[in-house]
């Protein structure tokens, strides 16, 4: 059977959440290994929720937020931006591929944008294999 | 009975005694010897002088799991984790360590209440005592003399091992480890001259010189109660201390615990860790008060519990002097020379 | 222990076709909580709202889970489903099984499966809600209109007409905006400035509106009910309170500048009103052509100003007003079609751009109404071009949706001032709207040539110098056309104002790929903004006619009104808080805060969160090392308990 | 070489002055421990105080660490040497201690060793300056002509490491970590108060001394100090099972210093690069 992974994905209430509504209203077909979180705003993704997301077996997380200047808080993805660059360096250097990890800034009008990069995440990280590292053996 | 065999062959025995049950013994790391169960009989490594960490863990693990359950619709299932009765060869440990097991069971095996965990993990356990090489110069942070501790003290131990040169010499000391011994075909029985500096290590080891301080328990007990109060001496000795856990997680006699669930998707293990009284939250109420907000009342308790509250409750001090703390201290600190000062004043 | 309902949407058939709600519903009760677990046709209906709360009532319910659309769609619904119901509107979780599940998918297997670790995520978190309480605030009863055009001017007048004190701040000298530029209107062609001078006029008589031109807002505080808004007043260097409009000034005015009014087709004065019907009637100085800024003396207009009304050093003031709601009416631009170099604007003087026309047909306009080209001669023969830049997926891919009606408008107009033969370059003819299709009948019949085929380029004659080429492709008869004109005019997209992304970044906008406005709901809440409280009307939010303007003003200044009327009103509950226990007083929040909102406490060395100020992102919580700033309703535990949920299955 | 001898007389008679004036309460230094080779942390609060003040190889602690602990406006000098320097500065960034309040006694040393080891650990353990950056006296001569090492070079060999190796480094050593939390202890930045992993509410990992908890905890330590560690390598020296953090914190301040442009404790006027954001940072970082 093929491998189908699970990714966690993050999204920020006013741009990406709504693109992905978006997709839906216009009826974009992508694959449904994404399982997404609201959040208000992609600042408000504290690392360690990616750290655990791969604990809890995620194999991919993906972000999504506002264009840096969009933000509905005016600057919170400029500090997600530096944030999550830094949590993807850490996770790269402790050896977990970096593929498993993308920030994306999708707008509320980028149905067809989040539908893309959902389908390219996905099968980026099909190719990589399940995450074994992170995960908690039960 | 006294046998032996050669150190360069310490992982057929080592393999032996895999056969028979769990090994654990020290193994070299980056940072010195620890115990640990050996997978790989030449792993075993004897030429260490003591271990970073305590073997207590052999008997109060790190991490103890009491029970794994399952958090379900209208019954949550639970099921308690059996200590493995195998039998458990714990090898290699020092006469102060031996010495603290005996301090611990008091505690966890006697003091009315009994430990489960503790009791049946003792009584699995065959321990080989190993005086220590009095050929080598005594570490400086070590001070088991002060607690009546020599190199060399077989007592306690189920078999006794020194080391001759090239060659070890095991000497079963209780039926336990006579009956052992006796099963070990690898050893081979040791000879007269053997048997002679066997007794001599005994005996030598007593003048093997750790640091000394006369130690009486109920004068140290009683003066650290008196000296409670005295901040600015408990304020000076701990204005180093940075709170952590590595004395207490060295230490052959600490044995505070935290008990707690961790669970995930609804399975979960309620298991207790090593907890330390050195942590700012060791004594965080559920209020939010926390009686021992300070570094030095928190060390100050470290200290009172060993040498004064333990000897007021069991009527012995919960040190062995092994020195693992003074070394395994990130800034120094000396418990040691802490007490020598408490007792000037 | 919670007591969890789950109640399954089937939205007809737009969920249940690809998400087996039954079994998901099934699959709901097996779920440790879950008390109850129901599926229906449409929740969302009377009967669906009254099965939830007959079950919150007859199950003792503490947390109920909708299970069907965004929560975008229908949070606020449900929410007030279970209030009504006795429970804490907080206490609801929405999972999305339609926008991002059932919509995008055609695999009822993947559908259902993902459905149910959506739902799992769902019941984890549910259990960690708390209630919340919202917090009421004092609404400001006042209103500002941004943008002085018909919108703004329509959306002015209706709320000033129900006793709404309103500010328009308009950014030029006069109100009127695009439409006061037209000399018709499509389709009933009446005069454009016979039906908007009155209203404009209106509004600067009108005692509950103040009027701010020649002003730009430039920044924005506060939240719905409370914004704190910043207005420049550029400096007109004539003093508004003393001049009584006797336009003696601009009389004697020796400075040339460019009628920005006028399209740039003819000079104005330097001191100068934009046209002879502007609001206000009282002119402004251009610093630019002023010929006093530029060499240091002149003063003319002083000098014949009896009202000492002209201030040289009058400077730009800043005033800040208080409102509690906002419109954004800011229209448009029109795409500049220099770049599209095929088409020869800029370098044929032949060729016009549509907004010109406007100002040739215009009696108030640089030709006084007469119908000549630049040199002054009347055209012969004129080309119309529909969708430059528009419906092209070079530049813009939206249609402008006026071009064919005014192009049409255009060949009437032409048609009535002049003898010229008319061709209309055309894509597709879009005449959907009242009497619009009638209108392009009637232009059938005029004698306006059609040509389904867009013009392809704009070149000149060589044959006969002066004279202009347009070349398109005939696609009715799939032929190749070169058709000589004396006169082109091209009808560029229309596109968001340039300054539009600022506009956007201070009212907190979202825009859409164009760069319009996004409205919250393009059918539900079309005037709605993600901004609680601001709202937009008119082509800022997409290209439209007047009809559909106006209608628009109308319902944005009910929209305003619903929120100032009411004194109170509740805000999100969704706010951060700091437990102090925790804090470790490392002012990270203090530092990233965009609204100030944490603010540390010197004596306590904590943190304190002013809720008035929070606007709920998060962030703070999530640069808090402790842990110890609590993000409601989107808590750390919730947060990870939803991770958790999501990852089971 | 550095002369030791020197800088402790200095030191004590720069002590001396500061108590003896009233100008400070406290001198952060040195002192005796119950060998030579083991120096201790000292607060020295009175002029009788200053005899047990000494300054050797093995004075390695970074005494910045102790600044938080005194109340806020007490008068206190604090040795520094060129790593802590950065870490009071660091700290005076975050607003937990005012410069106004310290006197910084300088020194310039090289050949500073781990007693356990005994291997020098000026480049390879901490940030490899030999000048503290900040100070208000300097107890000796600057160090000047020293071959300029990278902090960073001791990072090729990982960074040069296949993934999966790396992982499997990294797994190896955070499950020897017994959580003693000595690392968090000794580090002048973590001051938090409880410390995130303390916490039951939110619960970000286990307890345990085991694989996940362990991960998360370091990891997560490690984003806590992008941008504020200044690699002063005590971590490392506290750690009693020698797990090589400062490998990782080099890593991550290697990363934040290419991203950001911005090397952690150097200036007074600069923010922590994570509560702080540039319009022109650019999406590349986050490839």
């Amino acid at each position: 059977m093929d491998f189908e992974p699970k990714i966690l994905g993050i999204a920020c209430n006013w741009c990406t959440y709504t693109g992905a509504d978006l997709a839906g209203t216009t009826r974009l077909q992508y694959p449904q290994n994404v399982r997404v979180v609201r959040v208000m705003c992609s600042s408000r993704i504290n690392p360690s929720f990616i750290f655990r997301a791969l604990q809890l077996g995620a194999d991919g997380v993906l972000v999504g937020g506002c264009h840096p200047g969009d933000c509905h808080y005016n600057t919170g993805n400029l500090y997600a931006r530096r944030r999550l660059a830094t949590t993807k360096k850490i996770l790269e250097f402790a050896g977990i591929e970096p593929g498993r990890f993308r920030v994306e800034w999708i707008s509320a009008s980028e149905g067809n944008r989040f539908a893309e990069v959902v389908e390219e995440f996905t099968t980026q990280v099909k190719n990589l294999g399940p995450q074994t590292k992170l995960k908690i053996q039960e | 009975m006294l046998k032996k065999t050669a150190i360069e062959k310490i992982s057929q025995l080592a393999a032996v005694l895999m056969e028979k049950g769990t090994l654990l013994a020290p193994v070299k790391e980056v940072a010195g010897h620890n115990f640990a169960e050996i997978n790989d009989p030449q792993k075993v490594d004897l030429n260490f002088y003591n271990t970073i960490i305590s073997p207590k863990g052999a008997f109060f693990p790190p991490k103890e799991d009491f029970i794994k359950y399952k958090i379900g619709k209208t019954i949550t299932e639970a099921e308690q984790i059996k200590v493995d009765s195998k039998p458990v060869f714990l090898f290699g440990v020092r006469p102060c360590d031996v010495k603290s097991f005996s301090i611990m069971d008091i505690h966890f095996n006697a003091a009315g209440i009994i430990d489960p965990y503790w009791s049946q993990r003792r009584k699995a356990t065959t321990i080989f005592g190993y005086a220590y090489d009095l050929n080598q110069p005594v570490d400086a942070a070590d001070f088991y003399n002060s607690l009546g501790i020599y190199a060399a003290d077989p007592e306690g131990s189920d078999i006794f091992m020194v080391k001759k040169d090239k060659d070890l010499l095991l000497k079963g000391i209780t039926p336990k480890g006579e009956e052992l011994l006796a099963q070990l075909n690898t050893l081979v029985d040791a000879g007269k001259d053997d048997e002679k500096y066997y007794e001599e290590t005994l005996k030598k080891g007593k003048e093997y010189k750790t640091r000394f301080l006369c130690i009486d328990q109920d004068v140290i007990a009683k003066k650290l109660e008196a000296v409670f109060n005295n901040n600015d001496f408990w304020t000076k000795v701990s204005s180093a201390c940075l709170s952590c856990g590595a004395c207490t997680f060295v230490c052959p006699n600490c044995y505070c615990f935290d008990i707690c669930d961790d669970t995930i998707f609804g399975k979960g293990t309620r298991r207790r860790v090593w907890d330390a009284c050195m942590f700012t939250d060791f004594t965080l109420e559920a209020s939010g008060h926390n009686p021992r907000t300070q570094v030095y009342q928190r060390l100050r308790q470290k200290i009172n519990h060993k040498y004064s509250y333990h000897v007021k409750k069991y009527g012995v001090i919960s040190c062995v002097g092994c020195g693992r703390c003074t070394r395994s201290c990130p800034v120094n600190i000396d418990i040691y020379s802490i007490v020598e000062e408490a007792l000037k004043l | 222990m919670s007591r969890i309902g789950v109640f399954v949407c089937h939205c007809g058939l737009n969920i249940a076709k690809t998400v087996r709600v039954s079994e998901l519903a099934e699959f709901a009760a097996t779920l440790p909580d879950v008390v109850v677990a129901r599926d229906y046709k449409f929740m969302c209906s009377t009967p669906g709202q009254e099965m939830i709360q007959r079950d919150i009532k007859e199950y003792k319910l503490d947390r109920v889970i909708v299970t069907a659309c965004s929560p975008l769609m229908h949070e606020k619904t449900f929410r007030k489903v279970i209030e009504n119901a006795g429970l804490n509107q907080y206490l609801l979780t929405i999972v999305n099984i339609r926008e991002q599940l059932s919509w995008v998918t055609h695999d009822i297997e993947e559908g259902t499966a993902k459905a149910k670790a959506l739902l799992n995520g769902a019941v984890y978190r549910a259990r960690l809600l708390a209630p919340l309480t919202s917090r009421v605030i004092d609404v400001n009863p006042d209103v500002l209109v941004v943008g002085g055009g018909i919108a703004g001017i329509q959306a002015a007048l209706e709320l000033a007409n129900t006793g709404t004190k309103v500010y328009l701040v308009e950014k030029n000298s006069t109100i009127g905006g695009h439409m006061a530029q037209f000399d018709k209107t499509f389709p009933t062609l009446d005069c454009s400035a016979c039906i908007l001078t009155p209203k404009m006029d209106a509004v600067l008589q009108h005692k509950n509106i103040q009027m701010l031109t020649y002003s730009e807002v430039t920044e924005v505080k506060g939240y719905v009910g409370n914004f704190d808004i910043t207005i420049k007043q550029k400096a007109r260097y004539v003093d508004h309170n003393k001049c009584n409009a006797c336009l003696a000034c601009t009389e004697k005015c020796p400075g040339k500048g460019v009628s920005e009014w006028d399209e740039g087709l003819v000079k104005r004065k330097a001191i100068y009103i934009p046209f002879p019907q502007a609001v206000p009637q009282k002119p402004v100085i251009d610093r630019e052509s002023c010929t006093y800024f530029i060499k240091g003396k002149c003063k003319l207009c002083q000098k014949v100003c009896e009202q000492k009304a002209i201030d040289f050093e009058q400077q730009e003031t800043f005033s800040t007003v208080k409102v509690g709601a906002v419109i954004v009416a800011t229209g448009y631009d029109l795409m500049d079609t220099k770049p599209l170099v095929q088409y020869g604007y800029g370098q044929y003087p032949g060729v016009y751009h549509s907004l010109e026309v406007e100002r040739l047909f215009n009696s108030a306009g640089p030709t006084g109404g007469k119908v000549t080209l630049r040199d002054g001669k009347e055209p012969q023969s004129i080309a119309l071009l529909h969708c430059i830049g528009s419906r092209d997926k070079n530049y813009c891919e939206h249609c402008s949706r006026v071009c064919c009606m005014y192009s049409l408008k255009f060949a009437h107009l032409f048609k009535e001032k002049t003898s010229a033969d008319v061709y209309q370059f055309y894509i597709d003819m879009r005449a959907a709207g009242k009497g619009y299709e009638e209108f392009y009948n009637r232009l059938i019949e005029e004698d306006v040539k059609f040509i389904r085929g867009k013009g392809a380029r704009v070149t000149d004659s060589e044959e006969e110098p002066g004279r202009l080429i347009v070349e398109a492709e005939d696609t009715l008869t799939s032929k190749f056309l070169r058709v000589p004109v004396d006169m082109v005019v091209l009808c560029p997209a229309i596109v968001p104002r340039a300054d539009s992304k600022d506009l956007a970044r201070l009212f907190n906008l979202s825009t859409d790929k164009q760069g319009f406005f996004m409205e919250r709901h393009p059918k539900l809440a079309p005037l709605a903004t993600m901004t609680e409280g601001v709202f937009i009307a008119g082509v800022c939010q997409s290209p439209k006619d007047i009809p559909d303007t106006v209608a628009q003003a109308y319902g944005a200044a009910a929209e305003a009104l619903t929120i100032v009327v009411k004194d109170k009103m509740e805000l999100d509950a969704t706010t951060a808080m700091v437990n102090p226990a925790s804090c470790c007083g490392c002012q990270n929040c203090v530092r990233v805060c965009p609204y100030s909102a944490p603010s540390f406490n010197v004596d306590k060395r904590v943190s304190e969160i002013n809720e008035a100020l929070c606007k709920g992102c998060g962030l703070c919580a999530s640069v808090c090392p402790t842990s110890a700033i609590i993000a409601r309703h989107f808590t750390n535990e919730q947060v990870l308990a939803e991770m958790e949920g999501l990852m089971e299955f | 070489m550095t002369d030791f001898k020197k800088i402790e007389e200095n030191l004590k008679k720069e002590a001396k002055r500061l108590l003896e004036s009233g100008e400070v309460t406290v001198v952060l230094a040195y002192g005796k421990g119950f060998d030579e080779k083991h120096p201790m942390p000292f607060a020295a609060k009175s002029v009788a105080d200053v005899d047990n003040i000494v300054f050797n190889e093995y004075c390695n602690y970074n005494m910045a660490r102790y600044l938080v602990r005194y109340p806020q406006g007490t008068k206190i000098a604090i040795a520094v040497k060129a790593a802590d320097s950065r870490a009071v500065i660091q700290l005076i960034q975050e607003e937990k201690i005012k410069k106004e309040n310290l006197v910084l006694l300088g020194i310039p040393v090289i050949g500073m060793k781990n007693p356990k080891t005994d291997e020098v650990i000026d480049s390879k353990t901490t940030c490899g300056m030999h000048n503290p950056v900040l100070y208000d006296v300097l107890l000796g001569e600057e160090v000047h002509g020293q071959k300029i090492v990278s902090p960073y070079d001791v990072l090729a060999e990982y960074e040069a490491m296949d993934k999966d190796a790396r992982w499997q480094f990294w797994k190896d050593q955070f499950d020897k970590c017994i959580r003693c939390y000595a690392c968090r202890k000794a580090c002048p930045m973590c001051y938090c108060d409880p410390c995130f992993i303390d916490q039951n509410k939110p619960k970000w990992a286990d307890k345990a001394p085991q694989s996940p908890g362990n991960i998360m905890y370091h990891l997560t330590r490690f984003h806590h100090l992008a941008g504020r560690c200044i690699d002063c390598g005590e971590c490392s020296r506290a750690c009693p099972v020698d797990i090589p953090l400062y490998l990782f914190h080099k890593k991550v301040a290697k990363e934040c210093e290419e991203m950001f442009n911005q090397v952690s404790g150097m200036s007074i006027e600069d923010k922590p690069v994570l509560v702080n954001f540039r319009v022109e940072d650019s999406d590349k970082i986050l490839e």
